[in-house]
């Protein structure tokens, strides 16, 4: 039972990673029908962006914890969201933006390589700014005293500093994003242009600005889970992206895409999953090795019987 | 006489929207019947469950004696060719291979005979290639055969549709506003086609909302108001039913309170 | 201004044409150095040169160049002269393939050193098998490239084929016989699916459960995983007492920072693959006490490689000799030491390769890391391993010994 | 955006002069001499040294006997020349109407700026290589400024009238004979290019091809080329064969290049593959190296390499047939969700299907699985074919010329291909092909038409898949081991940008493309580290640009360019002249205007 507990645990920390990414992808696709393939690429650069930032501090290690916690932290944060958003703006203003009325798999292909460009970027570029790490390989990410490796134990299961980061920022963002779609004029500018662009434009509504809205927050969401992703995994490197903007993407399509609240609970179904998958299933089949497989193979299930997601949204049918 | 095709009872519901309810509707063989009603009425959501694009919430639908499946391809298969109201061409396709794509129901060749350039390929090419020109003389495109069917006049589209459903070698011919958006020489000839497609024996089933066209060209005509069939008869008796003018018109003022709450939502 | 820039102009052409030597094309060229008169042999190099695994790509190639280098210095083979040729197989076998066959087809080229993976090793074994040149790698270590498919009744498969380095299926028994020594018993086996770390896990599952070991729980990661939590709650909830990972640094380092901060406060230890300062940097304090094998004595215990880290160091090479550098060296000095014999009454290279490869398997001599001599298999007979440990940051050696 | 670039397009356009030339016209005859003077600098330039040391280039360090790279540039000063002199020897027989075949004031213009493109390159290599200025001798110095002053020159030069050698009535055998030679052309320049080891005498020579066909299509001779091609495919198609096949015997035994041939033909087949999914069916498929891998992994389970893990060794082309086999039925099952799945999702669901194909490699190895792939370890020591008494690990004497190990393989591959590129054709050009193209325009529209949407979505999947894993089973042999990291997600994006790169749904876009992707890296390998990135920001440009690829389809180009009213009209307009000329059996000589 013990084990079931921490596995959900782990499960609910992997799956809130998920989510945070997921969002962006939904919000992007709610508005433009578009999947930014180069989502995970945003991620990572946000991550980056917390990074640097922190190298930008001076480095600064063996902190108070409340210096780490009221200053150093909201930093890596507010940095890592700049860059991400910075990235995506300009992803949508010159890679997508003009591709808006082309056959869909031009966007799409643009996305891939903007999504490998991006990669060997960061990659060949960013370790040769002199003071920066060598960014060909794992670069370890700040260690804040007091909270990396931190854990209470709570009736047997671990729960690290970290997954509460995780659990929480979810639980903020969200909170913030329904209330900026909602509750704002550009948030309900969002829905309209998602509804229909042509009439919204009609109604005097900025569809680019919408749309570039659109990227943006998801983008700021995908910096916050790359700070996540570094206090929990304590590395970062060029190639993070792929395979979490991967499974945030199995995420959202789980959830619905094109639905918020769909994109969280996917996200959190599927990293519950794979721990599960990697406890539970038993023989061969249930080494950690497969849960990709289940992963992907969730994802391929769902989009062939329920196309419109667990939580359903926009009709799919569009070619 | 038997019906070709038999409606019986169909109704289609969006979410809370009922588009069509409850439509029960005949055509038999040879005859024009003309489907009329205010926009929103719900006709073109009624073809949209006879040929199989959408699958009814209830009811169902007779061709030639078989139930059609919900599926497009069986419906056309089985001898029901369509238009669309908006005119849905193969846009980068030239007239003459639009008209050969309306062939393929009718043509077997598999990636076989296609690969290894067999005697069932050459010969059904070239045959589809005769039978397709042939419908473009019909439809008096036969000069237009190579043009991209983007490049043609808006008349011309329609009445490329009109070939590229002809090949199908329907029973059935729904038309869905073939006079749309034409002017009046225009609507002359479609209707001119039309009587000439009725020569060949095919039962038609349109919708215009060109009056004068349905008058004329129909044996029968349906007024389908909010979803519902008000009135189906002889073109004389629809003209001059006052709900069908008031259908069109709108009630008058002081009447108005009993019909609201249905308004034209749907689109 | 427009006066400076026709100064430049002009001044250029005119020391370009004092520069012009008036040669004469088809005229013999004359050999560039101190080489005159000598019959030039190439020794070539095929390792990664550029990606992920450039650094260690290129320890091997200037490790290589360096023997190379004092070859001719010393003239170790009189009336020949050598020249050096890398090769870029980015790590991968198709590119690794077509740079194999482009050596092959060079008509002086002697004998080749590398590559990095058994993959690519794989894909251009036969390559040089049919052109009967030597290939020795520096870096390969899994054992079925030289013992065939079934390790119990092993068969060459490429008699051009040799390896100064040690197979997979040395360092896991020697960690095994490691382990039992200090008592510890009880070992939960990790490794990531790929070549290296599989036969590192097998291997030592294998000596280690007959010495007397439990292996309390196997698992398997994949390698682009970053989040191993799932993997750690299981194994943990089968309390071992070290966890032995199969697997190279870049995710050795974050499982054991996750298994620590997950509780599971027990070291975690590994192969070569993870003996590097970039795993104590990735893990930082949750890599204290993790232990890791490696082939060889450790280099400051041993004169014959120090004299090589001086030499590297002194030849002004870029970048450092990396993982694999010391056994590139030896691995060109094998060649080397085999062409003395082969290349002595040659009249060209091509008739010299079947005599060359019949040298090398002969070769015995003092190398960097330790003796080097090729058993029937083509595998080197020395095995000399030590366990390092990690303390105050830095890896430091525990144990030398010599494994049978 | 409305350069074609299609064979039938790369004639000059017809637009009028260019308005620089109107302003300097009056000022035609002395450009002409000087220009003629430029040249006359290009001419003389090859018989000066360029470089001051012999390693870079080809060894262009001596005076009086210029190396090929200088005698390239020789021909390209005849060129020049040639075209500056032509109007002064050829005149109009008196009283008949100029014929003007050939726009040679176009000719000039073109083949001056390319020899200025030409010397500006040999000398950035020969200054990069050997370091600074001071390497450039006076031949390189004379050949820029004779090409300088040449391009400026003929600036002033009227544009002229439209080529019209392709209205030419020529005799078949005068086509055919024009088709052969530049298809021997092609040859020579790839097995030359092939040839050259350094990266800057590749870049160079490339650099002279692609000038060369430049002045061609100025002057109109790629005109009529295209229009002779178009008449004569089965010629061209024949000839480009032989070719093909004669290749290997243009490499004098050795094996280097005909290793990177090898696998530029199996990534060309494995794309052609892949297009009939993407640029037939119109569904994108970045998954598909994962067909390439299942034959592979069938072919080398079923070889009979002691790691085999069956045991069961058919011969090669049972093999060959249940790999295919075995492809397809993985290409009907990622093809099945596309009943309820399509666009974007169809990609991802491809994506993860390439995931869960490679994972699942790895992971049947007997700990996670049952022992087919030996996991990472992959099938190692596939021995070579032996068909019908052919080995082919072994070299063989043909007409005098050592035929290696590739050089066999590689002709299997061209048979292969040839196969693969004969399946699209044909399924292209039938009601097959018509299906798929209706599916692309309107899907729903194609479906009340009575096309068999489905069936054919998964036929594109099953046909294409089939393909790839005959090509997979051939791969197998030729690199001796297989094993899942050859299998990833890059090699499937690699794939697709071959087809986009050179332009969907074209056989020759494809190859161009795969030649493009998988020949520079080999030969530009100072640029590997930059490779990757290289790429990417290509897909994105491209996208942004050029969707249609180099070598587009012309329906593929209206496609992606749904909003331009012009282009369709143009391409309409070249549809219409494709079918009266075949219609008519002769060209009109008067098609186009006289003087437009």
């Amino acid at each position: 039972m013990d084990l079931f507990a921490q596995q959900l645990v782990n499960g609910l920390s992997l799956g809130a990673l998920y989510a945070l990414i997921a969002v962006g992808y939904t919000v992007v696709y709610g508005i433009v029908q578009l999947i930014n393939f180069a989502h995970g690429e945003v991620f990572m650069v946000g991550a980056f962006g917390a990074y640097t930032t922190w190298i930008l501090m001076g480095s600064p290690s063996h902190l108070s914890p409340g210096f780490a916690f009221g200053v150093v932290m909201p930093a890596m944060l507010l940095g890592g969201v700049v860059a991400a958003v910075g990235t995506a703006l300009l992803m949508e203003r010159f890679a997508y933006r003009p591709l808006r009325g082309a056959p869909r798999l031009a966007p799409l292909i643009s996305a891939i390589g903007l999504s490998i460009a991006l990669q060997e970027a960061v990659r060949l570029f960013y370790g040769r700014i002199p003071g920066f790490p060598d960014s060909r390989r794992a670069i370890p990410f700040p260690v804040i005293d007091g909270f990396t490796g931190r854990s209470w134990q709570v009736a047997g299961v671990t729960i690290q500093y970290s997954t509460a980061f995780t659990l929480i920022a979810l639980l903020v963002c969200t909170t913030l994003l329904w209330w900026f779609v909602n509750r704002t004029r550009m948030g309900r500018a969002m829905q309209a242009t998602s509804q229909d662009p042509d009439t919204s434009r009609l109604m005097g509504i900025n569809v680019d600005r919408a749309i570039a809205t659109a990227f943006a927050v998801g983008a700021a969401l995908a910096a916050v889970a790359g700070m996540a992703h570094g206090l929990r995994y304590n590395n970062i490197d060029f190639q993070m992206g792929f395979m979490a903007g991967m499974k945030a993407f199995t995420a959202a399509v789980l959830g619905g895409i094109g639905n918020v609240n769909g994109a969280v609970v996917g996200g959190l179904v599927l990293g519950v999953v794979e721990a599960m998958a990697t406890t539970y299933i038993p023989g061969q089949f249930g080494s950690s090795a497969w849960k990709d497989v289940w992963a992907f193979a969730l994802l391929i299930l769902v989009l062939v019987f329920r196309p419109q997601g667990l939580l359903g949204a926009k009709a799919v049918d569009r070619a | 006489m038997t019906a070709l095709l038999s409606a019986r009872d169909v109704t289609m519901k969006f979410g809370g929207l009922t588009a069509v309810n409850q439509v029960s509707l005949d055509v038999a063989p040879g005859e024009i019947v003309g489907l009329i009603g205010p926009n929103g009425a719900g006709k073109t959501t009624f073809f949209n469950c006879l040929t199989g694009m959408y699958q009814p919430t209830s009811g169902e639908v007779e061709f030639d004696g078989q139930l059609l499946p919900p599926k497009p391809r069986r419906v056309a298969m089985a001898g029901v060719a369509r238009t669309f109201q908006n005119i849905r061409l193969f846009q980068n396709m030239t007239a003459l291979e639009n008209v050969m794509v309306g062939r393929y129901a009718r043509t077997g060749t598999n990636a076989i005979d296609a690969v290894f350039r067999l005697p069932r390929h050459r010969r059904e090419e070239t045959e589809t290639r005769r039978i397709a020109e042939e419908w473009l003389d019909f439809v008096g495109l036969g000069e237009a055969a190579d043009l991209l069917s983007r490049n043609m006049p808006y008349g011309d589209q329609r009445r490329l549709e009109i070939a590229r459903a002809l090949a199908l070698e329907p029973k059935l011919l729904l038309l869905d506003e073939p006079t749309a958006g034409m002017n009046p020489q225009e609507t002359r000839e479609a209707e001119e086609l039309i009587t000439r497609i009725r020569g060949l024996g095919m039962a038609i089933l349109v919708i215009e909302h060109d009056m004068r066209f349905i008058f004329s060209l129909c044996d029968r005509v349906a007024c389908l108001v909010r979803g519902a069939v008000l009135i189906d008869g002889a073109p004389e008796t629809v003209q001059n039913d006052p709900r069908v003018i008031e259908a069109y018109i709108g009630t008058p003022v002081d009447v108005a309170p009993s019909a609201d709450g249905e308004g034209d939502s749907d689109a | 201004m427009k006066r400076h820039l026709a100064a430049g102009v002009s001044g250029l052409l005119l020391v370009s044409l004092a520069l012009t030597g008036c040669g004469q094309r088809n005229a013999p060229a004359a050999p560039s150095g101190g080489g005159e008169g000598k019959k030039v042999a190439t020794i070539g190099v095929i390792a990664p040169l550029s990606g992920g695994l450039s650094a260690m790509g290129n320890g091997i190639r200037n490790s290589v160049e360096l023997a190379v280098r004092q070859a001719n210095e010393t003239n170790a083979v009189p009336g020949w002269q050598f020249k050096f040729v890398a090769e870029d197989d980015q790590g991968s076998p198709d590119p690794g393939r077509n740079a194999a066959t482009k050596l092959v087809a060079d008509k002086t080229v002697v004998g080749v050193v590398g590559p990095l993976n058994s993959s690519v090793g794989q894909a251009m074994q036969p390559v040089f098998e049919s052109a009967g040149i030597p290939l020795i790698s520096p870096a390969n270590t899994n054992p079925s490239l030289t013992r065939g498919a079934d390790l119990a009744n092993p068969v060459r498969p490429y008699k051009t084929y040799f390896r100064t380095c040690t197979t997979d299926d040395v360092q896991g028994p020697f960690a095994a016989k490691y382990l039992l020594d200090e008592g510890i018993k009880e070992v939960a086996t990790i490794h990531d699916k790929k070549t290296y770390g599989q036969g590192l896990v097998a291997a030592f599952t294998e000596a280690f459960t007959k010495g007397g070991g439990t292996i309390v729980s196997a698992e398997t990661i994949n390698p682009d995983d970053k989040d191993f939590s799932a993997v750690i709650s299981k194994v943990k909830a089968t309390n071992p007492t070290l966890v032995y990972y199969g697997g190279e640094f870049p995710q050795a380092a974050p499982l054991s920072q996750q298994m620590k901060a997950a509780g599971l406060g027990v070291p975690l230890m590994g192969g070569d693959g993870i003996f590097d300062p970039n795993y104590i940097d990735l893990a930082g304090s949750a890599s204290a006490n993790d232990l890791a094998t490696t082939v060889g004595a450790p280099a400051e215990s041993l004169p014959s490689a120090a004299a090589f880290v001086t030499a590297y160091e002194a030849a002004g090479f870029s970048g450092g000799y990396g993982a694999y550098g010391i056994q590139a060296y030896d691995a060109g000095t094998a060649l080397i030491e085999g062409l003395k014999v082969s290349l002595k009454d040659a009249t060209d290279v091509e008739s010299a390769r079947a005599a060359t490869v019949k040298a090398v398997g002969a070769v015995d001599f003092a190398g960097a890391s330790g003796r080097v001599a090729f058993d029937e298999f083509g595998d080197n007979k020395t095995r000399t391993l030590t366990v390092f440990h990690v303390a105050d940051g830095v890896w430091k050696a525990v144990r030398t010994e010599d494994f049978k | 955006m409305n350069d074609t670039g299609s064979l039938v397009t790369l004639a000059p356009d017809s637009s009028g002069p260019a308005p620089t030339g109107e302003r300097w016209i009056r000022f035609a005859k002395p450009a002409r001499w000087i220009a003629i003077a430029g040249a006359v600098g290009v001419l003389a330039a090859p018989f000066m040294a360029w470089a001051y040391r012999p390693d870079a280039l080809d060894d262009v360090s001596f005076w009086g006997e210029p190396s090929p790279l200088q005698w390239f540039a020789f021909a390209l000063g005849l060129l020049l020349l040639g075209c500056l002199v032509a109007p002064f020897v050829i005149k109009p027989r008196p009283g008949r109407r100029p014929r003007r075949l050939l726009a040679f004031n176009r000719g000039a213009k073109a083949a001056a700026s390319g020899s200025l493109v030409y010397f500006a390159v040999a000398s950035a290599a020969i200054v990069l290589e050997l370091g600074g200025l001071v390497a450039l001798e006076p031949g390189a110095w004379a050949g820029l400024a004779g090409a300088l002053v040449a391009t400026v020159a003929t600036r002033a030069l009227p544009e002229g009238h439209d080529p019209r050698l392709q209205f030419l009535n020529t005799p078949a055998w005068g086509q055919i004979l024009g088709i052969v030679g530049a298809v021997a052309l092609v040859l020579f320049a790839a097995a030359y290019g092939l040839g050259q080891d350094g990266a800057s005498t590749f870049v160079t020579f490339g650099v002279l091809c692609g000038v060369g066909v430049y002045v061609a299509a100025r002057v109109g001779v790629m005109g009529w080329l295209s229009a002779a091609a178009a008449r004569n495919r089965r010629a061209l198609v024949l000839a480009a064969f032989a070719v093909a096949f004669l290749f290997p015997m243009t490499q004098d035994g050795s094996d280097a290049n005909m290793s990177i041939a090898v696998g530029v033909l199996i990534f060309a087949a494995t794309a052609m593959g892949l297009n009939i999914v993407v640029g037939l069916a119109g569904l994108l498929d970045l998954g598909y190296i994962a067909f390439l891998g299942a034959g592979a992994f069938t072919a080398a389970i079923l070889s009979r390499s002691a790691f085999a893990t069956l045991g069961w060794s058919p011969p090669f082309p049972v093999v060959v047939l249940i790999s295919g086999t075995v492809a397809a039925i993985l290409g009907l099952i990622i093809g099945s969700p596309t009943l309820r799945v399509s666009g974007d999702y169809l990609a991802i669901v491809t994506l993860a299907f390439g995931e869960i194909f490679r994972i699942t490699m790895n992971n049947l190895d007997g700990v996670d699985g049952p022992n087919l792939t030996r996991g990472s370890n992959g099938i190692p020591a596939i021995p070579d074919l032996e068909l019908f008494g052919f080995d082919f690990g072994e070299s063989h004497m043909i007409l005098g010329v050592q035929i290696g190990r590739f050089a066999n393989y590689y002709w299997l591959m061209l048979l292969v291909l040839a196969l693969i590129i004969l399946v699209f054709t044909n399924l292209n050009h039938s009601r097959i092909g018509r299906g798929w193209v209706a599916i692309r325009e309107d899907e729903r529209a194609a479906e009340a038409m009575g096309v068999n949407v489905f069936g054919l979505k998964l036929l594109a999947f099953a046909g294409g898949a089939f393909l790839a894993g005959i090509a997979g089973a051939v791969k197998a042999h030729v690199d001796v081991s297989v094993t899942p990291d050859q299998y990833i997600f890059m090699e499937s994006a690699f794939l697709v940008a071959g087809i986009v790169l050179g332009g969907m749904g074209t056989v020759g876009g494809v190859l161009i493309g795969a030649s493009i992707l998988k020949l520079l890296p080999e030969k530009l390998r100072f640029f590997e580290d930059y490779r990757l990135l290289m790429f990417g920001v290509l897909l994105v440009v491209m996208m942004r640009f050029r969707p249609e690829g180099l070598m587009p389809d012309e329906r593929r180009q209206l496609e992606f360019h749904a909003d331009d009213d012009e282009l369709a009209e143009e391409i309409g307009e070249n549809i219409e002249a494709h079918v009266i000329p075949s219609l008519a059996g002769a060209p009109e000589p008067d098609l186009k205007g006289d003087d437009a």
